[in-house]
């Protein structure tokens, strides 16, 4: 009966989880095929600083100049004080930040999800330890940490990685032991056991895959606070090198030009990131809804 | 249909239906008179809990009653408004439902949730209905329930719960009670006294009752008529007796141990003291599961092993597969003790030793396909050439009946039955000489049950296994059991070759486990029965076990000296031990 | 009245109704009190104390305290900025002085009647006090002592930090009456006066800060850091709020006369987008450290106005001789040929900025203009490359790690645009560069005690001494000869051996040839790479005149008025 | 029972803490920049080098420093008395700049918080009660929305409309116009502070120049717990007691009353946690409106490498999420039975 309700309230949802796939779909190509559709080199300073983009009515024509090739291609959303390219460079950005949010949470979840098996099923002293450092990485002030971490090994895309690793794989360790300790009383185990499978073919073959589900669940929604999280410490000036193109250093490079009129350097990326964490946010609710719980 | 001067409530082409789906219910005609109990059945999904809320007015979520007429005296329910309704129901026309735990707000006192519905309709003040509460708490045999008034639901077992759902449906006097499943989860002690209280309520006050379930046992231990549900309709609607009559085609029949009489040669699985507790976490106490527990099991000899949930008797069957390590005692099989062997020759012997476990669900990886789950330990023991693996496993399935398409399933894709006879298939792969069964019908329907004890019975003979079948269902026990062990808080009170635990119980626990089995025959009802020994309260805590025998406190026939002294288990008669001091005493007094 | 003005901008706020009228903002100030928006207010007021390095303490300090003698003004620019005129000195707390060559013994003559801002009288005590306090290098950052020793001062040398038995203030600092002092030098050294002008070793009023002296702090550097520096200077501290605000107001009793500006209120608005939205509100009155474009746009607006000079705010790029490919000059020479000058001039400063064509800021005297005579432009880099053996680049991929471009993170507004240029242009000639904004921590860390920095834009570093020696002593001259800031590890035994002539040369004209062939070798070396001077700027509401460049860049406030 | 589970968690909680003690004070002795550098300023000499590491404890080896933080030496108590030391970037007490800046960062995500439940929890028991309708689908995606945004751009963006271009909100100068003199600091947080000074006119002012950020941050705030509550009061509404409680006749305002306390619970720990996370994670916002709080100041020690304050600032932090999560542990014990105690 239950199993009914659930099915509608999927329904429901027909419409935005489509948005969502849709967001993330398209962010994953831009993610992939950057360097082909950008027009300009997004790190390249030119003389053109500052220039606005061009207007709504204009660029019906400037569409049709670029695709016959006549003249420069316009910049859509016009340049920065550096003269770089925004158009390109919130294209690739999404490149940038994909990457970054990605590998944090492939890593995250490879510590995470092998180290919650293993304390899961596995419970001794050093399982225990481990369980209690990580609920401790858990009360450490997010932001913070990962500033002082990325300050501590120096700004690179591999360190924050590093540094959100540390953050996220507590919150994949938890989730997968909650799922083993369930796992770990359930029949099939026993049964597997009687059987004659060995422990570590039980960990490896029956634990490992029943559990897993809640952490990809999580990585959905984990992947759109790892983008916002990687935004912000590029927005207090500890996330990657200028001038690589970066949603959160670009609003904050264009946040200085706001006041002086300039809005375009900073509403571009500003909407790219909305938009595709709100995708990342949905495709993990649509996820939740019809796996999770 | 019946008197409609006598009529409590009647439903007329009654039909419900989910959004976009086809109807749960179509076109339900019934009736219910004033003190009559009626049975309400059918197999699961045929509506018969949709039926129960609907004749309430109720819906779960998401459903929608979409045609018919529920007459409450003169009222048709379904058109009266909420506000009217809410009178009615609780008041009079109350529900008990299956899960009590959850039907039961976790966050207020169980007393206050009483008390507070009876407030709500009899309009009595906050101390008379405290009052009411406890006096309604204390009618359905809670002890203490000034005490279990504060309590909240999760400090409560589900028997207890159960109780407390009773009261609050029967404070308010009601003039019909919607009984759905309520003992399905109880203890067969607990169940019986449970509906005991039902049915003499329902004598004494008038009330008429609905009480949807699938046990025959129940259907014919309790009910006057019987209505079966098929697929949303109504297939039958007649007297119990004659319900019984058409539908059981088996009925209990002991069996007498015609094999394994043995005794002389050495049994194959020799337990002796065996002894398991758990600790309780955050304390330094245990919880005693198993204590000083014996037994011997010769080839091709079936044992029983009975007693209800917390007796220990699954903590039995997983020591000996050692599942569990046991903290103390000895168990030898086929003359090796299982208390030195480790890694590979364990995994020899547990080839040899296999398990049948309760829920056939949670017994296979519910990622795989069948065809995995039985191809993976034949792989693991190599028992057959992996060419040869396939036709093993298909011969295998052809054992138990089932047809080999559902290799390539997966096993929420098939019937409880049906898995649980792959289960059985999958131990038989590994070739074993004992299987340990436990509880290996409980999960499952009437008919099911009967298909699996088939399937059994025939697979002993053909293949000579022996078995331990571990169940709280005397049914199953006394059709395919040559002896009977029964346990209590983790001790045997009694053993003996089946017939004669059956027909000749000594033991006052025995006797009161037998007596609350609800034979599938309307003739010999329970609630006729006049020696019935029924155990009162509840059961100790097995953390704080009492000193003496640990049922003194519920015994109707304890002593003084049974609170103190430790029983022992000693021989009754040939084959027949009872632990109890008293056991020659009170079978002089019953000849006398 | 204030209640319910305030009630009205709420409850406008929320509904928007009266979106278009929008509610006043206060800005009908008292022409006697200014605000003054910017980066950070003071962290501490000990210029001994951990706070001092930073230019905002600074300017809490020159306003609180003043010096023995100052710089004589010099001419006005158009734009109504006061310059200094270097080469000549006036009394400020001393009234007059005179100096011994024999005995290299000067002697000052206090100022009588001069006040602090609790009423106690400036007196031979408090000079005396000062230099004893700055001698004991109690302080975690002690530039009293330093200053005290780049002016050779006698006894107030190296030896002071490793002994603790030195530290006791001797007869080279004597209290001859109450108003008479005599301090002696231990060689003659021209640095003397100007070192004195600086914003450290300005003159304490004893008798108040020894009230707050505790026996584990004898020299009050807790008091003085987090209260107030008790001083004979034109402002006392009315109210200070750490990383908030801090406020000054004006000293009854000072001796050049009570300031105009009666309060000032230093507010802490870090960012330089805020401070500009402040001004262009009107909110306050003066602002700086903006970015050249937000100053351009500000000299827009009828009701505000913006000044400035080329004072000694420079770029230059740092290059360090101990990373390679940096220890070739040819390597450096093509850095310096392939710059985008004009990019950094044009889009990075808006124009607010001019070729640095030496190592001395134009504004000081006896700089150097012939540093960029030779050839540039990207071809002739290219070339430049080639002869260093890396034609296009090719080889360079090994030295990744000296190929990053550092710069203080908190820069990023104005350098960060033209580090993108740099990289830009440098990758145009095949070297591969990539940037790296570090803190400014980290970085002065790296550029000044580690000194392995290898490529890095520098913008902050100005010699507060002007002097063009004390530049080469500070910055060129080799560590074993004692320069404590040689970033780029420069080695040349002949610029020691010039400095060590010229340091100690009495005849001005002969000093100034000596600096002079020094500076060839820097140039010729690339020792330094200067880029641009830029304009150190201040923008406030029309009317507030007065301002007056100082080497520290700090707002005297006592100079300012009000022209309503 | 309830004092003895208290207590219980909060030794647990020392332990944790005294954990990140250490953590937290080696971690940062790994920092790669010597704060040293800092204090020499112009004269970068190997003696002042000398003398600066000296004035700063640094020349003693690490397990030194630690016992000196700890237990303090002549001129400072150390932890266990209470202090966090002297911050190298002001020479002020670490206590005494946690004091002042803490509160204001409490007082910021205080109120935000309150807009933020006030107005999340109607709007999303709202959303609940009528699954599947335009207000249940309009609160999900509000939800989702505003929970996945950053809070900085939509900081800038606000800026940028309310007062550059529509000039109806305050610019972004922290919590009082300059202009106006602060009243007392009692507790540091200045609307309380205002009105325990009677001046309403500086409480309504404060109210003014926080609207902005208190916007902003409700906003992004809103969306979890929107999307929490409906959830929520969603999941309650399909609970078997509810059913029952129906089933028994129950009128319908016990029952809104059922449900709202069953979903209480959940909420309370949600909003802990989000509280708890803010209180380290309004670093972007208040750095966006030049609030001078917690966040600021740790922006401002890490990037001085200020070990004191760096420390002072993660304890702090770390100590109160610890102290939140226990009180929602003891407030749970308290309204929910089933929570063992």
């Amino acid at each position: 009966m239950t199993d009914v309700a659930v099915e509608k309230d999927q329904d429901s949802l027909g419409v935005l989880a489509w948005i969502g796939i849709g967001i993330v779909s398209v962010a994953i190509f831009l993610a992939v095929f950057s360097p082909w559709l950008i027009p300009y080199d997004p790190t390249q300073a030119t003389e053109n600083v500052s220039t606005p983009p061009p207007p709504l009515s204009a660029w019906p024509s400037l569409f049709w100049q670029t695709i016959v090739g006549d003249g420069p291609t316009p910049h859509w959303f016009g340049t920065d004080a550096s003269g770089l390219d925004v158009f390109s460079r919130t294209i690739e950005a999404t490149r940038t930040d994909l990457i970054i949010a990605l590998s944090a949470n492939i890593v995250s979840v490879i510590i995470g999800v092998s180290l919650g098996v293993i304390s899961g099923y596995f419970r001794n002293i050093w399982t225990e330890t481990l369980l209690r450092t990580s609920d401790l990485l858990q009360s450490f002030p997010v932001f913070i940490t990962a500033m002082i971490l990325v300050a501590l090994a120096g700004r690179s895309w591999v360190n924050i990685v590093l540094a959100m690793s540390f953050l996220y794989a507590p919150i994949y360790l938890r989730l997968t032991r909650t799922e083993v300790l369930a796992l770990r009383d359930r029949s099939f185990i026993e049964a597997a056991r009687a059987l004659g499978k060995t422990e570590f073919g039980i960990a490896r073959q029956h634990i490992l895959p029943n559990a897993i589900g809640p952490s990809l669940i999580q990585f959905s929604v984990t992947i759109g606070f790892a983008i916002l999280l990687t935004a912000g410490l590029s927005f207090v000036g500890a996330g990657v090198r200028p001038p690589t193109p970066e949603w959160g250093s670009m609003i904050a490079t264009g946040a200085t030009q706001l006041v002086l009129g300039d809005w375009w350097p900073s509403l571009f990326p500003g909407i790219a990131i909305s938009v595709t964490v709100f995708g990342f946010a949905v495709c993990g609710h649509i996820l939740e809804k019809r796996y999770g719980r | 249909m019946a008197d409609s001067t006598n009529t409590v409530l009647s439903a007329r082409g009654l039909s419900v239906q989910y959004a976009n789906e086809s109807p749960t219910l179509s076109d339900i005609n019934m009736d219910i008179a004033a003190g009559e109990i009626v049975g309400l059945t059918g197999s699961s999904g045929s509506g018969k809990s949709t039926l129960a809320y609907a004749l309430l007015g109720l819906t779960r979520r998401g459903a929608q009653i979409t045609n018919g007429e529920i007459y409450f005296g003169r009222n048709d329910l379904l058109a009266l408004s909420d506000v009217e309704l809410e009178d009615i129901r609780g008041r009079d026309i109350a529900l008990i439902v299956q899960n009590p735990r959850s039907a039961l707000h976790p966050m207020y006192q169980v007393g206050r949730q009483i008390s507070r519905v009876y407030q709500t309709h009899r309009g009595s003040g906050g101390a008379e209905a405290h009052q009411r509460a406890i006096e309604m708490l204390r009618l359905v045999g809670i002890n203490d329930p000034e005490r279990r008034a504060d309590a909240f639901v999760h400090e409560l077992s589900g028997g207890m719960a159960q109780r407390v759902l009773i009261a609050l449906a029967l404070s308010t006097s009601p003039k019909l009670l919607i009984a759905d499943e309520p003992t399905s989860g109880l203890d067969v002690t607990v169940q019986a006294q449970f509906l005991d209280t039902m049915w003499e309520t329902s004598r004494k006050t008038g009330t008429a009752m609905v009480l949807v379930t699938q046990e025959p046992g129940i259907l014919a231990n309790y009910c006057d008529r019987v209505i079966e549900l098929d697929a949303g309709r109504v297939s039958k609607d007649v007297s119990a007796s004659e319900f019984v009559s058409t539908s059981m085609l088996h009925t209990t029949q002991a069996t007498s141990s015609g094999q394994g009489e043995g005794q002389n040669r050495a049994p194959l699985l020799k337990v002796e003291g065996l002894r398991k507790t758990f600790p309780l976490r955050g304390t330094k106490k245990v919880v005693q599961a198993v204590d000083d527990m014996s037994l011997s099991l010769f080839a091709g000899e079936s044992v029983g092993l009975v007693g209800e949930s917390g007796s220990g008797k699954s903590t039995v069957g997983r020591c000996l597969l050692k599942l569990l390590d046991s903290d103390a005692g000895k168990i030898t099989f086929d003359g090796q003790d299982l208390g030195v062997v480790s890694g590979e020759a364990l995994r020899r012997v547990r080839q040899r030793i296999q398990i049948v476990q309760q829920d056939p669900y949670d017994s296979f990886d519910p990622r795989w396909t069948i065809e995995k789950s039985l191809l993976d330990p034949l792989e693991i023991h190599q028992i057959v050439p992996p060419t040869e693996a396939r036709a093993a496993i298909e011969e295998g399935l052809k054992r138990v009946s089932v047809d080999a398409s559902v290799l390539g399933r997966r096993p929420k894709d098939l019937s409880a039955g049906i898995l649980q006879r792959v289960a059985i298939a999958r131990a038989l792969l590994m070739k074993p000489d004992f299987l340990v069964l436990d509880e290996p019908t409980s999960m499952l329907a009437p008919q099911d049950r009967h298909i699996i004890l088939d399937v059994l019975k025939r697979l002993r003979t053909e293949l000579g296994l022996s078995y331990l079948l571990i169940s709280h269902d005397l049914t199953s026990v006394a059709s395919a059991c040559d002896r009977v062990v029964v346990m209590y808080l983790g001790q045997v009170v009694e053993q003996g070759p089946t017939t004669e635990i059956f027909e000749k119980p000594v033991h006052p626990y025995t006797k009161a486990l037998i007596g609350a089995h609800l034979e599938e025959n309307p003739k010999t009802r329970r609630v006729d029965r006049t020696d019935r020994v029924d155990l009162e309260g509840e059961i100790p805590s097995p953390i704080d076990l009492p000193v003496g025998c640990y049922l003194a406190t519920r015994c109707p026939q304890a002593t003084e000296a049974c609170d103190k002294e430790r029983q022992v288990l000693s021989s009754f008669s040939s084959h027949h031990d009872v632990r109890c001091m008293r056991a020659g005493q009170l079978e002089l007094d019953k000849a006398s | 009245m204030r209640l319910t003005k305030g009630y009205d901008r709420w409850v406008i706020f929320f509904a928007f109704a009266l979106a278009a009228c929008g509610p006043s903002q206060p800005n009908d100030t008292d022409s006697s009190s200014v605000i003054y928006i910017t980066n950070d207010v003071p962290a501490g007021l000990d210029y001994d104390g951990a706070a001092s390095v930073i230019p905002n303490s600074q300017e809490g300090i020159v306003n609180l305290m003043d010096p023995l003698i100052d710089y004589a003004p010099g001419e006005t620019t158009e734009e109504g900025v006061g310059l200094l005129n270097f080469t000549s000195f006036e009394g400020r707390l001393a009234e007059s002085w005179s100096f011994d060559e024999a005995t290299l013994t000067w002697t000052f003559n206090l100022r009588r009647g001069v006040k602090s801002c609790v009423g106690n009288e400036l007196t031979a005590d408090d000079v005396i006090y000062t230099f004893a306090r700055a001698k004991s290098v109690s302080g975690p950052s002690p530039t009293g002592w330093f200053l005290a020793n780049v002016a050779s001062i006698e006894s107030f040398d190296a030896t002071v930090l490793a002994d603790e038995n030195l530290r006791g203030l001797g007869d080279e600092v004597k209290k001859i009456d109450d108003y008479t002092v005599e301090i002696r030098q231990s060689t003659h050294n021209q640095l003397f006066l100007p070192a004195l002008t600086t914003f450290a070793i300005r003159i304490f009023d004893s008798v108040e800060a020894r009230k707050h002296a505790t026996p584990s702090d004898p020299w009050s550097h807790d008091y003085i850091n987090n209260v107030t520096a008790p001083a004979f200077g034109p402002y006392c501290v009315e109210r200070w709020e750490k990383g908030n605000e801090f406020v000054l107001r004006a000293n009854p009793q000072y001796y050049r006369g009570v300031p105009e500006i009666d309060r000032v209120v230093f507010k802490k608005v870090p960012q330089s987008s805020n401070r500009f939205i402040i001004l262009r509100m009107e909110q306050a009155d003066i602002t700086k450290g903006l970015t050249p474009r937000e100053f351009k746009k500000l000299r827009e607006y009828d009701q505000l106005q913006v000044v400035g000079v080329t004072g000694n705010e420079t770029l230059f790029v740092h290059m360090n001789f101990d990373s390679p490919p940096f220890d070739q000059v040819k390597v450096r020479q093509a850095v310096a040929a392939a710059l985008p000058y004009n990019w950094i001039i044009k889009n990075g400063y808006i124009g607010q900025a001019q070729i640095w064509d030496g190592l001395v800021p134009s504004s000081y005297p006896g700089g150097k203009s012939t540093f960029h005579d030779s050839p540039e432009g990207l071809d002739v880099a290219r070339q430049l490359l080639a002869e260093a053996g890396y034609p296009e680049g090719r080889g360079l991929e090994v030295y990744e790690d000296a190929l990053r471009l550092s710069y203080p993170i908190e820069k990023e507004a104005i350098l960060g645009p033209i580090a993108t240029a740099i990289r830009t242009a440098l990758r145009d000639i095949g070297m591969p560069v990539e940037l790296d904004p570090i803190p400014l921590t980290q970085y002065g860390d790296r550029q000044l005690v580690k000194k392995d920095l290898p490529f890095a834009l520098v913008d902050h570093e100005k010699a507060i001494v002007v002097d063009a020696g004390y530049a080469v002593q500070l910055f060129f001259v080799s560590s074993e000869a004692g320069a404590v800031n040689n970033m780029v590890n420069y080695r040349n035994s002949r610029v020691d051996d010039l400095w060590t002539e010229a340091r100690a040369e009495r005849d001005s004209e002969r000093r100034y040839n000596l600096v002079s062939e020094i500076y060839d070798y820097l140039r010729d070396d690339v020792v330094w790479l200067p880029v641009v001077e830029y304009r150190t700027q201040w923008a406030t509401r029309k009317g507030l005149k007065g301002f007056v460049w100082y080497p520290d860049n700090g707002i005297r406030f006592a100079d300012l008025s009000y022209a309503r | 029972m309830i004092w003895r589970f208290t207590l219980r968690r909060l030794a647990v909680g020392l332990v944790q803490l005294s954990v990140l003690i250490v953590a937290v004070f080696f971690l940062i002795r790994l920092l790669p920049a010597d704060p040293v550098s800092r204090f020499v300023g112009l004269n970068a000499s190997p003696e002042a080098y000398a003398l600066a590491e000296q004035s700063l404890g640094l020349d003693l080896p690490a397990l030194e420093q630690f016992e000196v933080f700890l237990f303090g030496d002549d001129e400072e108590v150390g932890l266990v008395g209470g202090e966090l030391g002297t911050s190298w970037v002001t020479g002020s007490s670490v206590n005494q700049e946690i004091r002042q800046y803490l509160p204001v960062t409490l007082e910021l995500i205080t109120l935000s918080f309150l807009i933020a439940v006030g107005l999340g929890v109607p709007i999303g028991v709202l959303g609940a009660v009528n699954p599947g309708g335009a207000a249940d689908k309009g609160t999900l995606i509000y939800g989702l929305f505003a929970g996945s945004q950053p809070e900085f751009s939509w900081g800038i963006i606000f800026i940028f409309v309310f007062f550059v271009v529509l000039g109806i909100a305050p610019g972004p100068l922290g919590r009082l116009s300059p202009l106006t003199d602060p009243p007392d600091f009692v507790t540091g947080a200045i609307t309380i502070d205002a009105l325990l000074a009677g001046r309403v006119d500086i409480f309504l002012e404060a109210l003014w120049y926080l609207s902005l950020p208190i916007l902003t941050l409700s906003f992004v705030l809103s969306g979890p717990i929107i999307k929490m509550v409906r959830e929520n009061v969603a999941q309650t509404m399909n609970a078997d007691f509810m059913f029952y409680g129906q089933a028994a006749g129950l009128p319908r305002g016990i029952l809104a009353r059922d449900a709202l306390r069953a979903a209480f619970a959940p909420a309370l720990t949600l909003i802990g946690i989000l509280f708890g996370f803010m209180i380290g994670g309004a670093v972007l916002i208040e750095s966006i409106f030049s609030i001078s709080g917690l966040g600021q100041y740790a922006i401002r020690s890490i990037l001085a490498f200020d070990y004191p304050a760096i420390q002072g600032v993660v304890l702090t932090i770390s100590a109160l999420t610890l102290l939140i999560y226990l009180a929602i542990d003891v407030c749970q014990a308290l309204l929910d039975p089933r929570v063992s105690v």
